[in-house]
């Protein structure tokens, strides 16, 4: 059932890897909804490669910018360079997100469920409750995106039976569950981590390995999943960067390492 | 009414101490200005902190240092936002430890939500509709009108959706690019939620990096962001965003967020140095840029942004 | 969906005659831009009457010169608007007979409704609550969703708002100053209802005095008022909006619109005898110039608004 | 009753009056919601006379214009001049006017009744139907104003007991009327006419007559109208035009006598 793998050789991290998946996934004209962080990188990569009409959203109000890299906020000035417009929140998260015109979007968060739904807010119960720093405009992302895309770290704790807060809807509690809240069911979840995508079966709704990182096996991603995914019938593996893919990421895009030195923690890559 | 006492005056020119003095009450809801490390009310935040105005309930969209050096202060009752933080730099350290310690009341929205409230508020309606926050656990599980209320679209039975009430700030502080003496404003560069916010409050504090003439302003009648009208107070504050960047003037002095940042995280004593050197230490706002800074380093942050655009 | 279809291609330059017989279906929802004397989109609505693209319901806030042509032209079904006139020029009399003689429909909001209509289209928002209409004969009796609903606001019981249901037009037609070829879009001076009239259809055509290049509009980002992607054709036609003005390039010209307005006050065949002359017995709007105003007049135009600026 | 009244003498006419007296009503301040016509050429004369600070807002999106003589729009360019902002419908009609920040809005209409409500949309009924412009921003100025000024034409025919079409609110059906309605109870209208000035009697809400033109009587108002309005405790004569108010008004406000010539009809001054 495990499809050959290679190892990770020492030319490319599998943060890198994870990266330049996310971007694959991006189509040529994708209007993407984007944070700083991987996300940006994943978009910026895929306007430089396969799909240079992508065209980038950002919430404070950024629409189609060149970006300079390597911003570190939404609302640094490094994100706004050479827009088409500057605008406010409301013409992005109403006129264009909850008006249906955003194909992707990225997203992060401390938990994804097996339904995809995605906590932001707080982790853990009682006297160990962690408060993380909320929706942002997360929730609105994952209510009016036709697509998600979450780059996150595989642990086991990211990846529970159910979240401790559903901050931002996946498929809630499964085939319907959309409808049943008043929310679009056009919808689909990938989640690109560093053992594996997961993706939404469209029957059950539940995220299963779609594919694994060269040299990670099922098992391994099992071990590291909080719930049990399903596997899909015919799991690929993740391809391996191109050199021209690497360079760009090393040498255009992030330049000073500022994200793929190491894994960010959830609340930085979040949006 | 509140809205009766709006300032009517053209010259609405005051010092931040003037200015926080006459429209910040103790009690009052205070939306903020700015969005992460851009173009937050600094200036205006440390004033407010400087004349220890409490109770403060705080909202906005994305709540970030300014409102974590109010809570740090101690000053604020509740927040109402749609996050707390700082991207890169980390959560707002010191609002996450008053949240989990149970000293500050916290409404979760979405930023979305959060910009209906205001649209609902600017436009004097009653609420907005919309679409995010259903399924999740940001809807309030009971029917009751508080946080949001789900109803049946008339035109579509069946299909539901949230409202979320009006949101009026009792008053705002938004840093800007330029204003004239009357608080007719221009904001260049992205303007986040406060165009909404603004035209919601009930009275609004303006700081600005350049004062321009209402010539200025009526020679170029499309560039105005918000009219006069919804403007009390005026304060002309060069880097009045520091630490944070303002668009087209100067980008954000990551050593201080993270040296802020630092304390935040830390918590007591730590963060109350930081307020005791940098704000209670600081007479002005000038005399904090150069202690925190030194005109070379603004100059540079200057630089900075001009290079990059 | 219609939003589905958007056009996605980076070159929106298209003629008149090409973006019309494209966007324009019959029987569509035409959404409007312009008001009274000022910005109505006469070449794209010449264009329409020249295809004789029929069943249209127009929709807009005021309809003016360019919904009474279409309407003179027999093309028209229905509208839905806060009104129908051209001021000091007096009503638009085709609209005002063929309501009177049964032979179009018309749903009367007020302005602040119908823009309320759209702001709920672009908000993709089912509704919008408003508190105009209430106690008026523009509210239906009936508590029926149709025209609008009225609901008791969940934080005030007791107290009544109106909802308006959302509009979407199919597709809108706007004559701006400036758009470069992928749509990017600046309105100088007023803008009515359109930014919010365009973001909520499912299609746009935009004519314009100046095509300008993608450079420019990156490098004023803060003057776009509406980004590329809700357009779909670009038509580029100095003098666009003639008889009526464009803010910052030329008045509207009196005597012409007075023309027609006498000739559609009259009616058949006065109305046909103009249509025939100046629509249909020309092939393009820049025949229609030379044959109406003659580029003596035209410079003119421009001349007035230049001294009144 | 009546008080002592002066003949109208040649050296002005009554509809010059009229544009005084309405200007007179204005207070200095004033955030007035104004379309052409009269209506302006009263704003703007109180501007260059008792009421420098009033602040005049336009229906297209124009806020605080230096207006150039003599608009016939509100989409006019001169109505434009030197705005502080030009802007949107929403904007002025939302954030300004539904959000309560306007003082006095002027208003014109076919019909005004007893209850001052008011007729923009549909005279008669059946075959002799006749059709107008409709409520443009009527309606939403007489839900939001707190004051409402009318200049109009004295005549029988429209001044009627109840309007064939309420267009925009009055007092609606009386006492307690707009409340119940869902609006604001707060709300005064004053209407000026070639032969009187009448306001709202603040018990019973509907129109009287509190001031007359120079040399009319209550008897010849009363003969005008059509309802019988009540005649207040203490009516005044309204006072004539002083030179400096005329000057203005004929050389600099409207010098080409575009409005000035003769009484407009009720569909051009309306807004």
């Amino acid at each position: 059932m495990t499809p050959a793998s290679s190892p990770a050789g020492p030319d490319h991290s599998r943060q890198e890897l994870m990266v330049i998946e996310a971007a694959r996934d991006l189509r040529d004209g994708d209007i993407v909804f984007v944070g700083t962080g991987l996300p940006m990188l994943a978009t910026t990569l895929a306007q430089r490669t396969h799909a240079p009409n992508v065209v980038m959203v950002i919430e404070s109000g950024v629409i189609a910018p060149q970006v300079r890299p390597t911003p570190i906020s939404v609302s640094d000035p490094k994100v706004m360079h050479r827009a088409v417009k500057l605008g406010t929140l409301r013409e992005v998260l109403g006129c264009l997100l909850q008006r249906g015109m955003i194909d992707v979007g990225f997203l992060g968060g401390a938990q994804i469920d097996r339904f995809a739904n995605i906590n932001s807010t707080v982790v853990g119960r009682g006297s160990t409750q962690r408060r993380l720093p909320g929706s942002g405009g997360a929730n609105d992302m994952a209510s009016h995106c036709r697509r998600l895309l979450i780059i996150t770290h595989h642990e086991r704790r990211r990846f529970p039976e159910r979240c401790d807060y559903v901050t931002s809807p996946g498929f809630l509690d499964g085939p319907g569950g959309r409808e049943r809240a008043g929310l679009s069911p056009d919808f689909a979840v990938t989640v690109v981590t560093d053992l594996a995508v997961l993706e939404n079966d469209p029957q059950t709704c539940a995220l299963r390995i779609a594919a694994l990182m060269p040299g990670v096996t099922v098992e391994e991603v099992l071990a590291a999943t909080g719930f049990r995914p399903e596997v899909a019938p015919e799991v690929r593996t993740v391809a391996p960067p191109t050199p021209d893919q690497l360079r760009l990421l090393r040498d255009e895009l992030d330049p000073e390492r500022v994200y793929l030195k190491a894994e960010e923690s959830a609340t930085t890559s979040r949006r | 009414m509140m809205s009766e006492t709006r300032q009517r005056t053209r010259d609405k020119v005051l010092t931040a101490a003037e200015a926080v003095a006459r429209y910040v009450r103790p009690g009052a809801v205070l939306g903020m200005g700015g969005q992460n490390i851009g173009r937050c009310p600094m200036a205006l935040t440390h004033e407010i902190i400087r004349q220890r105005i409490g109770r403060l309930t705080v909202v906005g969209c994305n709540l970030s240092i300014g409102m974590d050096q109010l809570v740090a202060a101690g000053l604020v009752r509740r927040t109402e936002s749609g996050s707390g933080n700082l991207e890169r730099f980390g959560v707002t350290f010191c609002w996450r430890r008053a949240i989990e310690n149970g000293s500050l009341e916290v409404e979760d929205y979405s930023h979305l939500a959060m910009v209906s409230r205001f649209l609902a508020g600017e436009m004097g309606a009653p609420f907005m509709p919309t679409r995010s926050l259903l399924g999740s656990d940001l809807l309030p599980a009971t029917g009751e009108a508080g946080k949001a209320v789900v109803i049946e679209d008339p035109w579509n039975p069946g299909q539901r959706v949230a409202l979320v009430p009006a949101l009026q700030p009792e008053v705002s502080i938004v840093h800007v690019q330029r204003a004239d003496p009357s608080g007719n404003i221009i904001i260049e560069g992205f303007a986040t939620h406060e165009p909404e916010m603004i035209r919601a409050s009930h009275h609004v504090i303006i700081s600005c990096e350049e004062l321009v003439s209402t010539e200025e302003i009526r020679a170029h009648p499309e560039r105005t962001t918000i009219p006069f009208l919804y403007v009390d107070a005026v304060v002309v504050q060069p880097y009045g965003a520091y630490p944070t960047s303002t668009y087209g003037h100067y980008d954000y002095d990551a050593a201080h967020v993270a040296a802020y940042q630092e304390a935040a995280r830390e918590g007591s004593p730590a963060v109350d140095e930081y307020l005791r050197r940098y704000v209670w230490g600081c007479a002005t706002f000038d005399e904090y840029l150069a202690l925190a800074a030194g005109s070379e380093r603004l100059i540079a942050l200057r630089r900075a942004m001009e290079e990059m655009l």
